[in-house]
């Protein structure tokens, strides 16, 4: 039992390391860290947070990706969920293979996709909006989110549709007032993931924003190419773009463990 | 082989009970023969799956013991106890044949090869298995992995116990009867202790050598199925065993004799009722017959079952009073008198059976 | 359960395939057309014919940066799903830590790529990252920018550290979802704890280790930012993956040609793994 | 207001799941499929509700073609074997649902609600949501939500499958009381022959994707048209065997025989299944003509009122029930008496062709 306990912990401990450090480094003044390794900071200070708060183009980064990884993820949950539906409900020709093809999606480089997707989104005039990356992104998340919803929903017994048309439900008013607060678990744990998935993607949001949508990892990087070594800036900077991810996931927590499982593959 | 004393038992879910509601278990004290048949009884909530999980040491009771021929038990773990378990939801291991199902307990205890190979002939062929040997058992039916179950339980020829948890639940109602009394001439065959959990008074009696009639956590009743039927210690098992169940009838003592309103009613009884509390007649409908004289009532329903028909009359008082009738015998339109077999008609008093046990 | 057949049931799946024509196939014809053209930039485009796939197939670097790939993918693949069922294993299944462990185990998950690269590039560095200064106080001689062994441990470790939750996740809703009964009947049969591994906890894991294996599989071919931020596919080209090459031809070379074609090469080669893979994992079920 | 299946059939993927059937439901009925899992009861009753169309034939209601109309416009409501209630609404709401719906008016619903909960005895469960109910009253739940809505076909899939014993029974005695006074017709479909004759009404036996008997309760009970229709209706399953007719005298294997009586006197001499219901096999001489049989016990079942002896005789499966307690031993060899009064028997296409006694129950 003590084997049991030791696992999680020892692989918890090592997953928080680096965050520690960068934490550390983010308190600290760039003298500090380029003098060499100490393992807290010596002179503690807020200057780098202070930084980020008061320049716009460092907090704006935050707010743009806050807004196209909300839209990417109602996007992709809304078209997700009549899709998980029909897999979970209906036969119908090609569906065994409806679902590979949509995960291998997942497949293209995005490095070799990016020029493409330039090119494409400045030809229907969406580059350098948040809608472009939102809808960039529901390439990966979209198939995911199908899977998890498929799970939840195939836990829930088709005869509960039926008493719903008997009732007088038409299949939309069933869909919306019945049907997803049933599955209102499922829900969650697709949003987590198309959050995730739309927070950490760097290279499509890069690529297909410029200015007025620029998310805030192409802050850091361009950042980090252009003011030279501000180590403790790029820290704290990191360690701000954690800090929604973690809400997220304190508010899924109790759904994550559910049933998900129980779907198709 | 063994004999298991329950000794002192009891159990609550939660860390300190304080309410006799708390208690999941109430106190209980019995002991299974060796190689018996046996029923926990009751409706769900009861707490026949606590006492089953305690016997068969999934779940350690909160106080007293579980004794194995003597030796206790009460903390060690199944493999320990050598029991066997037939779940209410069939569990068989999806990834394996029918065949390597059955000798994967064999298996686990280290058993020469040639050894299982034998005894999983045997025990296919007694669970009607022998077709499907090889065979994916997650492909089977319910009813055929549920006997996989119940062959997991048989194949080892030394488990002191076979329990089984509503084995028939997911089992279609027309195959029920068949793997009932299936399981019914393996215990006349095997001769090894069987407790039998459910909530199906047909199972149960049908099934059992002896009934544990279970209510909020405690016993109300043990017996043969035919002293619960004759002679119920509570208007509970009265009710709850028999279909129809039991009438139960509000009357009063006029001496040595029970009265309901004006009519006097010989009972069993009469004379161990004391004075005091609320007192009913129970009579089951079996025992009820139109006559001349008697308890004027009306009739007011009759369904026809099939081989008999169930008839519904009421008192002048309101009472219901249901008994049954041939498909030959006559049945008053109306008014009419009823005669209760005065053997079978007993007083109970708060609910127990007046002059003995906790009714005393 | 019980389906109806019911074609209709495209019309459900029809705002998908929308989306995905739009993102996945416009975006591929437009790949399979450089690939079969040469440009001399000022947006002059040839036919090129097969030129572009002979030229990528014969190509030495080509061949570098497949098996370079291929060691990378199958290197995590191999640790990640067992650490990541062995922890999964491990966890309390209730209680208040699970909880904890979730939403800690999550974190690398939803930090932003490049910054994960950033951290472990701060993290590793010999004079100010706590695992580099340590690894050399401890006594190894440890240098990822330098020596192409610890860039590849680093690189392994830092995907490793990033991912493996995912995996720790997936296999822990797998196992919540195992009713109670199957471990009770395998007490009652005797069955250890690694035939209970073997033969309850694995089957009934089998459908969501598949999803983690083919999304780390597929990930992992496309994976960019993290190894560019921590070595940039130094020193020299050793850690160079299929991506950062293919951006390097691209964009560093401007040969749009050649990077297409290795680009759609490789889409084929995942293409084909992938779905031998799910073929031979679905092929027991129904 | 009845309503009307005109040939309907039903395949799905080229298999059969219904046969053509003609069905003719009047209104205020109270009607019972009886037949095993899978005899195409819950096919039927979707077919009936709207949720799923006929391959071919049509359904008519009130005089009308509805085939093609939509489940939502033909006021039907269906109770599952599952408990199904809308999981996310309070019991008032679920049972208000289709009040709703239909656009009446507030008062009106509370009214309806109130007085439905009252007969379904969850006035005090208003509030709770359905999973803080226990399975009886999940299942009345859904059963007041099915007849809050006066609707014209109430269909229930076994309703009362998945209650404890004793539950299962106190509701299957309300049930009658609460269609009453109801002018709809309903349909409830059971694997139990028990229950059909304990609702009375008219009993449709299902077997294999066909209706193979229709009409009231008692007169398919008692005038099975065919062997199918007897096995379907009789619980344990009907005793059958082999018996030749020759003269005024029915013979069964070499030593069993009786005498034809007035109604079936005048069947042509040859060979005929014998069915005989097992309540008509007792251990000791019950009846108007007993005739004594041999058999090896398989098992005896003992209720404590009753007995259940399964046998061998000349080979085939045969049960006994007798009132009282009679046990054997396995394999042990015991006599039995079977009153031939109410006998049956079928020809080689399993047609009912004489019943001793007129009638077979």
């Amino acid at each position: 039992m003590r084997a049991r306990r030791l696992i999680p912990t020892v692989y918890i401990i090592f997953l928080m390391l680096p965050i520690y450090w960068l934490l550390n480094m983010s308190f600290k003044t760039t003298n500090e860290i380029l003098g060499g390794l100490t393992l807290w900071p010596q002179t503690f200070t807020l200057e780098n947070y202070v930084t980020i708060f008061s320049d716009p183009t460092w907090y704006m980064g935050y707010v743009n990706s806050l807004i196209y990884v909300s839209i990417n993820t109602v996007i992709s949950v809304a078209v997700a969920l009549p899709a998980a539906y029909a897999f979970s409900r209906y036969r119908f020709l090609g569906d065994k293979h409806v679902f590979f093809w949509l995960l291998t999606n997942r497949m293209a480089p995005a490095a070799v996709f990016a020029l493409p997707f330039f090119q494409l989104y400045s030809a229907v005039g969406l580059f350098d909006t948040h809608l472009a990356v939102a809808l960039a992104h529901t390439l990966f998340n979209i198939p995911l989110a199908v899977w998890i919803l498929e799970g939840f929903m195939s836990g829930v017994p088709k005869e509960l549709d039926e008493t719903a048309y008997i009732d007088g439900h038409s299949f939309w008013s069933f869909f919306i007032r019945i049907f997803m607060p049933t599955i209102a678990a499922g829900i969650g744990v697709a949003m987590f993931f198309c959050f995730m998935f739309s927070w950490v993607e760097l290279l499509l949001a890069k690529t297909l924003t410029s200015v007025e949508a620029k998310p805030i990892a192409a802050t850091m990087t361009r950042t980090a190419s252009t003011s030279g070594y501000e180590l403790g800036l790029l820290a704290a900077a990191g360690v701000l773009t954690i800090v929604p991810g973690a809400f997220v996931i304190y508010f899924v927590r109790n759904y994550i463990a559910k049933g998900f499982a129980l779907g198709r593959v | 082989m063994a004999r298991i004393t329950l000794d002192n038992l009891g159990h609550a879910y939660m860390p300190n009970p304080v309410n006799p509601a708390d208690w999941a278990l109430q106190q209980l004290d019995f002991e299974f023969e060796d190689g018996g048949a046996y029923a926990l009884l009751g409706p769900s909530g009861c707490g026949k799956t606590t006492l089953l999980n305690i016997i068969s040491g999934l779940l350690v009771p909160s106080r007293g013991r579980v004794l194995f021929d003597g030796e206790d038990m009460t903390t060690r773990d199944p493999t320990a106890r050598n029991i066997a378990q037939v779940f209410q939801f069939p569990v068989i291991y999806d990834t394996m044949t029918v065949r390597q199902n059955l000798a994967f307990p064999l298996r686990n205890r280290g058993v020469p090869a040639a050894e299982i190979d034998a005894r999983v002939r045997e025990i296919a062929e007694m669970t009607d298995l022998t077709e499907m040997l090889d065979r994916r058992a997650s492909g089977l039916t319910a009813d055929g992995k549920q006997k996989i179950s119940l062959g997991r339980g048989l194949v080892r020829d030394d488990v002191n116990v076979i329990m089984f948890d509503e084995p028939l639940t997911v089992i279609d109602p027309h195959l029920k009867w068949q793997l009932r009394s299936k399981l019914k001439e393996l215990h006349r065959r095997i001769d090894r202790t069987m407790i039998y959990v459910t909530h199906d008074q047909i199972e149960a009696l049908t099934f059992a050598d002896r009934v544990v009639l279970m209510k909020d956590g405690g016993v109300v009743q043990i017996g043969t199925p035919v002293e619960l039927f004759e002679r119920p210690a509570h208007t509970f098992v009265g009710h709850f065993i028999g279909s129809p169940g039991m009438n139960l009838l509000p009357c009063i003592m006029a001496g040595d004799t029970a009265m309901i309103g004006d009519t006097p009613i010989a009972v069993a009884n009469a004379a161990s009722v004391k004075p005091g509390g609320a007192l009913e007649i129970g009579i089951r409908p079996e025992f009820v017959g139109f006559a001349d004289r008697g308890l004027p009532v009306q009739v007011t329903r009759v369904m026809n079952a099939g081989r008999y028909r169930i008839v519904e009359t009421v008192t002048q008082t309101g009472q219901t009073v249901k008994l049954l009738a041939s498909n030959e015998d006559e049945v008053p339109s109306e008014a009419t008198h009823l005669s209760f077999d005065p053997a079978f008609t007993r007083v109970y008093r708060d609910g127990w059976l007046a002059g003995e046990g906790r009714g005393a | 359960m019980r389906k109806t057949v019911n074609q209709r049931a495209w019309l459900f799946i029809l705002p998908v395939l929308v989306l995905v024509a739009f993102n996945a196939i416009l975006p591929l014809m437009t790949v399979v057309n450089y690939s079969v053209q040469e440009t001399f930039g000022n947006n002059e485009f040839f036919w090129a014919g097969l030129i572009w796939f002979e030229q990528v197939i014969e190509s030495p670097r080509f061949h570098d940066s497949l098996i370079r790939q291929l060691i990378f993918t199958f290197s995590i693949l191999a640790i990640e799903i067992p650490l990541g069922v062995i922890i999964a294993l491990a966890m309390p299944r209730k209680g208040a830590w699970v909880s904890v462990c979730l939403v800690l185990m999550a974190l690398p998950l939803l930090i932003p790529w490049n910054v994960v690269g950033a951290m472990w590039n701060i993290f590793a560095l010999p004079d100010i990252g706590l695992m580099g200064y340590g690894l050399n106080a401890l006594g190894f001689d440890f240098n990822f920018t330098r020596q192409i062994g610890d860039a590849w441990f680093t690189l392994l470790l830092m995907d490793v550290w990033h991912w493996t939750s995912l995996v720790v996740l997936l296999a822990y809703a797998g196992l919540v979802s195992i009713p109670d009964a199957y471990y009770q009947a395998a007490r009652i049969d005797g069955a250890s704890s690694w035939a209970i591994f073997r033969y309850i906890q694995l089957p009934k894991m089998k459908r969501v280790l598949t999803i983690a294996v083919l999304l780390r599989f597929m990930d992992s071919f496309n994976i960019y930012t993290e190894p560019f931020v921590l070595t940039g596919g130094g020193p020299g080209n050793s850690t160079t993956l299929l991506s950062i090459d293919l951006v390097k031809i691209a964009l560093g070379q401007f040969d749009l040609g050649p990077a297409a074609a290795m680009s759609l090469i490789y889409f084929l080669i995942i293409l084909l793994l992938s779905w031998v893979f799910y073929t031979l994992m679905m092929r027991n079920e129904e | 207001m009845a309503l009307e299946l005109k040939s309907v059939a039903k395949q799905v993927d080229g298999e059969v799941h219904i046969h053509p059937t003609d069905l003719t439901l009047a209104p205020g009925s109270f009607n019972v499929l009886l037949g095993t899992t899978l005899s195409g009861k819950t096919t039927l009753m979707q077919l009936m509700a709207g949720l799923e169309r006929p391959t071919s034939g049509q359904i008519w209601f009130n005089g009308r073609d509805v085939t093609g109309v939509s489940v939502q416009k033909r006021n039907v409501s269906m109770v599952y074997q599952q408990f199904i209630n809308y999981p996310n609404l309070s019991v008032y709401a679920n049972i208000a649902s289709p009040l709703k719906l239909a656009r009446i008016d507030k008062a009106e619903i509370d009214r309806r609600v109130q007085e439905m909960a009252e007969l379904m005895r969850l006035t005090p469960m208003l509030d709770r949501r359905p999973s803080e109910l226990s399975g009886g009253q999940q299942q009345r739940t859904a059963m007041a939500r099915a007849l809050v809505k006066d609707a014209d076909v109430v269909l229930l899939d076994e309703p009362l499958a998945n209650l404890d014993f004793k539950l299962r029974e106190e509701l299957r005695d309300e049930l009658p009381r609460l269609f009453a006074d109801r002018n709809c017709i309903a349909v409830y479909a059971t694997t139990e022959p028990m229950e059909a004759l304990l609702f009375g009404g008219n009993t449709a036996t299902l077997h294999e994707g066909r209706v193979t008997q229709f009409g009231p309760t008692m007169e398919s009970y008692q005038h099975p048209r065919d062997l199918i229709s007897a096995q379907v209706f009789s619980e344990p399953p009907m005793n059958a065997a082999k018996v030749t007719k020759q003269g005024g005298e029915f013979l069964l294997g070499s030593s069993i025989r009786w005498q034809a009586d007035a109604s079936t006197t005048g069947m042509a001499d040859g060979s005929y299944m014998l069915g005989v219901r097992p309540h008509r096999v007792t251990i000791r001489p019950d009846g108007a003509q007993p005739v004594a049989i041999r058999g090896h016990v398989r098992i005896a079942e003992l209720s404590g009122s009753e007995s259940t002896v399964h046998f061998d005789l000349n080979g085939n499966d045969w049960v006994s029930l007798s009132t009282g307690v009679h046990d054997f031993d396995i394999g042990a060899e015991a006599d039995f008496h079977m009153d031939v009064s109410r006998a049956m028997y079928f020809d080689d296409a399993g047609h009912l062709v004489g019943a001793a006694g007129g009638r077979a129950d």
